[in-house]
């Protein structure tokens, strides 16, 4: 499996090609064009896996849809354009046997032999970070490609580093992530915007996004007709 | 990305800020026109005259209309000396250069930011497979000869057709006359998938291309942004 | 202080980096990440009475966060729109920008706000505008790409890309073009500028942004 | 003891190290009498000797154990649940005090994460009470700050933009009795120079309202439902009241005043304080209208009394709308006060109020005025039935909201 990023950061497509044979395990709806040797099957579990429902249901509560689509080439040479649905970027993560954590609707595609499941991020947290309840679990080893709103970059952590809620878009499994303030003082950590941020410790990676969605969404929606 | 950048043009231009906020600027030399959609114009020096008008007499502009454009078309003629105007569609995207020579090129609905002289804008009936692809029953068509300049909602890709090519359908910003296309839902799947997918996978219908030509694709679709901005949208004071 | 502003054009951030001493001042929640060596303490915008009037009219926050470090750290500073940033440096002289364009500066950097006129208001850019003065960078946002002119004479801008300009710079309100033309052009009534002076625009609208997305919600 | 099957287990997880390609690998972990050892799958093995490892715990389930030598070059990380365990067999208690340091952290650390959640939700929810109510009481000072002028502004832009389709009664002698009626009450209004205008609208509603500034709408129902003139300027006098007390103006400010008010104060803050605010405003908006309805009727007591009115002449009134309302909804599932509710309220306030003679409009025909209503609906009964159906719609849809809350008093 071959693949090429392009028209980084805000349209950013992502083309993967596939020998014959060759799967990709894709978010739904994510295709934009492909050539037409391709078939596609869209379930609610890893392909060639099993516990389909539950699975589908947890990916709900996480942000991603119930189904996915598995896009396999029927011929040589095959290839496929993949895009987030919003304006974003794509970045490419590989897994060795390891597991990437993932926010909520920031996956994109991956390989087939990578389990693409939710995990139980706490009530405390969603609560006060305003990020899901559910995050995105990707486990496994194979290719794995995620997307954000905003330019994504790379953090290595090691130690401690703080990130403002809504600009997580994945960590890796070595990192702890705990709420705390932004600030020397609470009610200035308020004041200033930031509230309460996310604080992760430990070693690894972390994928940030630039720009936070609901900030833009707020400011263009009083221009927007009721609905 | 994009090899049109090297095609020939009638007029002198350039554009910047590309894919995500393509912005076309363009220099007019004395008594030069060019034609642009409302709203377009971001910037210009100030003997660069404006009119509105109808262009194309009814039929072409009843076309546009339906092509999802408006009826107006703005003229923008350099007068005493040479001037620059800048245009900006509304949309985060790319802005292409096409130069039309005696061919036709089809444009998705309200791609179109602005023309030379020597071009025709129309509209194209699509029917039934204009209604299955969602793109509307209308296509906009442009032929003649000059430089044509069009707008996508994301990066765009072009993409040279040999046999077969398949896109979503809201991916689609313009082709090439030469290519033939039918909406159809996607091979080798299951009756049973084929009906999941049409309803929850999203990827039931596509558009396939035959033929040889060229292809632009946009990056990213429209209705995802429309579903996400929803909730931002001020709520209609009824209580 | 090291500070670069990393993928322009769309989504434009800055990245920062520390060193013992230094420090930057920027808008209320533009903080996107920071190692755990930068301190954050908040302040009022200015004064109290001028952090409430840009608030109300410059469209500005109440409060702007100050980072510093004792031992060098960096930090990622952003803004709210998906769209370019620049970085002006101040050398005693005064630049306007127009609501909301405010991002960051180097504390040396004095803000105010400043009575646009009704052309401005007419012209649909607001009655404010926000004077940045003093010396040290400042650090601007925009919806869209940002790119400037240096105006000799006078120039022409639709409304809602006027991003900043020297305070040579005169704002008239103009027509776009006849009566008949300026009505249903779509252009309706343009910023006339006049220089001499620099002024920088914005390459997309939210108000355009937002007349597309109308035209295609039901 | 020595346990054998510790020695043979196998444990997955990985290794950090400057020196691996991206800085890190998974591996297969085993332990031994002396040492960790992790075989990562590119080939390469890391052994860390019990007695030079830390160990940390933490990583996104903040179960995970990190092994790591003094100077930090070599990590080794696992998840599993029993490794821990194996860990400290292995070690011979080498180890043991470590782990329960560890695992000692890890307790205290959720223990203190959920005493952070109960006084954080505690804050969050005096905050919202807090500022609801500072909110509240903001609102209604900066409202009567502002100049009446603003009122009269509103009032006659809602007037004029009201496309009711009901027909304006241009009977003069009913249009007269109204006016006389409000007259009457007029040099008593808490605010001077109120230029108050009426209109009598023919519909059956039974009901009257204000808009801010002074514009007051009788419906025909209404006259046609009362005994006498008194009657309905005890109506009237409310609707004065609602006036007066700039009601209408509390109402707007208050629902922009809570968004503009926490923004002001907190600029952007997402997910939580905005449930809270749409929550608290809607809130506010109910009793808002109660204890505006509730101030309106002894305002509108006060204008009475002071014009000489039998200020609990509205309550026959009142009590014919309870006999309208069987189900008797409690007051707190609607904006109005019940209707017992109010009755009460005047019945106490007029108490407290010196005994005096009442006056009647003894100029007013009150009969005569009916009857002329009456001989209108004869004449066009059917046209009548007709508009009625379209009045329905044309409230729900063209009243503005101010008028439309208002439209609801009776």
């Amino acid at each position: 499996m071959q693949h090429e990023i392009q028209a980084r950061p805000a349209a950013t497509v992502l083309k993967v090609d596939l020998e014959q044979g060759e799967s990709l395990t894709c978010e739904v709806g994510a295709m934009i064009a492909m050539s037409s040797g391709m078939t596609v099957e869209t379930t609610s579990r890893q392909k060639g896996g099993k516990g389909g429902l539950m699975k589908g249901l947890k990916r709900m509560f996480s942000g991603e849809n119930f189904f996915l689509n598995h896009f396999t080439a029927q011929n040589p040479d095959q290839s496929i354009y993949l895009g987030p649905t919003l304006m974003g970027d794509v970045i490419y993560h590989p897994l060795d046997n390891a597991t990437l954590i993932v926010q909520g609707a920031s996956w994109l595609a991956s390989d087939p032999g990578i389990e693409v499941d939710a995990s139980w991020q706490g009530f405390g947290k969603a609560l006060f970070s305003g990020e899901s309840m559910f995050w995105v679990k990707c486990s496994g080893t194979g290719d794995l490609f995620l997307n954000s709103f905003g330019a994504i970059y790379e953090v290595d952590v090691d130690g401690q580093y703080t990130v403002d809620s809504g600009h997580i878009v994945a960590f890796e499994e070595t990192l702890q992530f705990k709420i705390g303030k932004a600030g020397k003082s609470l009610i200035g950590s308020f004041l200033g915007g930031e509230g309460l941020v996310c604080k992760f410790e430990g070693q690894g990676k972390l994928y940030c996004q630039s720009h936070n969605p609901p900030s833009f969404g707020k400011l263009l929606g009083p221009q927007l007709r009721p609905r | 990305m994009s090899t049109a950048d090297q095609m020939p043009s009638d007029v002198q231009f350039e554009i910047t800020q590309r894919p995500d906020f393509g912005l076309l600027s363009v220099q007019l030399a004395d008594g030069q026109q060019i034609f642009a959609e409302p709203a377009a114009m971001a910037s210009m020096t100030p003997n660069a005259h404006m009119k509105a008008g109808m262009k194309g007499g009814f039929k072409k502009t009843l076309g546009r209309m339906l092509g999802g454009e408006s009826l107006i078309i703005n003229t923008f003629t350099a007068q005493q000396g040479a001037a620059e105007v800048t245009f900006a569609p509304g949309t985060p995207g790319d802005v292409l250069h096409y130069h039309l020579d005696q061919n036709t090129l089809l444009l998705q609905r309200g791609a179109f930011l602005a023309y030379t002289d020597g071009v025709e804008l129309t509209g194209k009936w699509q029917g039934a497979k204009g209604f299955f692809s969602g793109e509307g029953l209308v296509l906009l068509k442009a032929s003649g000869a000059g430089d044509i300049f069009f707008n996508s909602y994301g990066a765009i890709l072009e993409v040279d057709v040999t046999d077969e090519f398949i896109v979503d359908t809201s991916y689609i910003v313009a082709f090439e006359d030469t290519l033939d296309y039918r909406v159809t839902i996607l091979e080798g799947m299951k009756v049973s998938s084929k009906i999941k997918s049409f309803f929850f996978g999203g990827e039931g219908l596509v558009c396939k291309f035959s033929g040889q030509g060229k292809i632009w694709i946009q990056t990213r679709a429209v209705n995802p942004f429309l579903s996400w901005i929803y909730p931002f949208r001020p709520t209609k004071n009824n209580n | 202080m090291e500070a670069e502003i990393a993928d322009k054009p769309s989504f434009a951030h800055i990245r920062v980096k520390l060193d013992p001493g230094d420090s930057i001042v920027a808008e209320a929640d533009a903080m996107a990440s920071m190692s755990s060596d930068i301190e954050m303490s908040t302040r009022w915008n200015g004064g109290f009475c001028s952090a409430i009037l840009r608030r109300v009219f410059g469209g500005e926050s109440l409060f702007v966060n100050e980072f510093t470090t004792r031992t060098g750290g960096s930090l990622v500073i952003t803004q709210a729109l998906p769209g370019d940033m620049d970085c002006f440096e101040l050398d005693g002289n005064t630049m306007f920008l127009q609501p909301g364009a405010y991002i960051a500066c180097e504390p040396t950097v004095k803000l105010g706000l400043g009575w646009a006129g009704f052309a401005s208001l007419i012209g649909g850019e607001g009655l404010f505008r926000l004077k940045v003065s003093g010396t040290g960078k400042v650090w601007f946002g925009a919806y869209g790409g940002i790119f400037s002119r240096d105006i000799d004479e006078e120039y022409v801008i639709d409304t809602g890309h006027l991003v900043g300009y020297d305070p040579s710079i005169s704002l008239k309100v103009g027509m776009s073009g006849g009566i008949f033309s300026s009505f249903f052009s779509g252009e309706g009534l343009v910023t006339r500028v006049k220089g001499p002076g620099k002024v920088y625009m914005q390459s997309r609208s939210i108000g355009g942004l937002a007349a597309w997305t109308n035209a295609r919600m039901y | 003891m020595f346990d054998q099957s510790v020695e043979d287990a196998d444990f997955q997880g990985g290794v950090f190290c400057k020196e691996l390609p991206n800085g890190r690998a998974s591996a297969n972990i085993t332990l031994d009498f002396t040492s960790i050892r992790a075989r990562t799958t590119g080939g390469d093995e890391f052994v860390l000797r019990y007695g030079e490892t830390n160990l940390e715990m933490g990583g996104s389930s903040g179960r995970m154990v990190f092994c790591r030598n003094a100077d930090k070059t070599v990590t080794i990380f696992c998840e599993d649940k029993k490794f821990p365990k194996a860990l400290e067999n292995a070690s011979s208690g080498e180890l043991r005090a470590e782990i329960e340091r560890v695992i000692g952290n890890r307790k205290q650390e959720s223990r203190r994460g959920w005493g952070m959640f109960w006084i954080g939700a505690t804050v969050c929810v005096l905050l919202l009470i807090g500022g609801y109510f500072g909110i509240k009481q903001g609102a209604k000072a900066a409202v009567h700050s502002l100049p009446f002028s603003v009122d009269e502004t509103i009032g006659e832009l809602s007037q004029s933009s009201m496309q009711d389709g009901f027909k304006e009664v241009d009977d003069p002698k009913v249009v007269a009795a109204i006016e006389a009626i409000v007259e009457r009450l007029e040099p008593y209004s808490a605010i001077p120079d109120v230029k108050y205008q009426v209109r009598v609208l023919d519909s059956p509603i039974m009901n009257a309202y204000a808009l801010p500034g002074g514009y007051i709408t009788v419906f025909t129902g209404l006259i046609a439902e009362s005994e006498s003139a008194e009657e309905v300027a005890g109506v009237i006098a409310h609707e004065m009241a609602h006036v007066t007390k700039r009601h209408g103006l509390e109402r707007v400010t208050g629902q922009l005043g809570i968004v503009v008010g926490i923004q002001v104060l907190l600029g952007d803050v997402s997910g939580l304080l905005a449930l809270g605010v749409e929550l608290g405003q809607y809130a506010t908006q109910n009793s808002y209208s109660r204890l505006q309805e509730t101030e309106a009727d002894l305002e509108g007591a006060r204008m009475l009394y002071e014009a000489n009115i039998d200020p609990l002449s509205v309550v026959t009134l009142f009590e014919d709308l309870k006999a309208e309302d069987p189900l008797g909804l409690p007051a707190w599932l609607s904006t109005h006060p019940d209707t017992q509710g109010r009755i009460d309220r005047l019945k106490d306030y007029a108490k407290t109020l010196p005994v005096k003679e009442y006056d009647t409009y003894d100029d007013i025909d009150w009969a005569d005025i009916k009857s002329r209503l009456e001989g209108d609906k004869d004449e066009d009964a059917d046209k009548n039935e007709v508009s009625k159906q379209e009045d329905k719609k044309g409230e729900e849809e063209d009243l503005d909201e101010v008028a439309k809350e208002d439209a609801e008093d009776s």
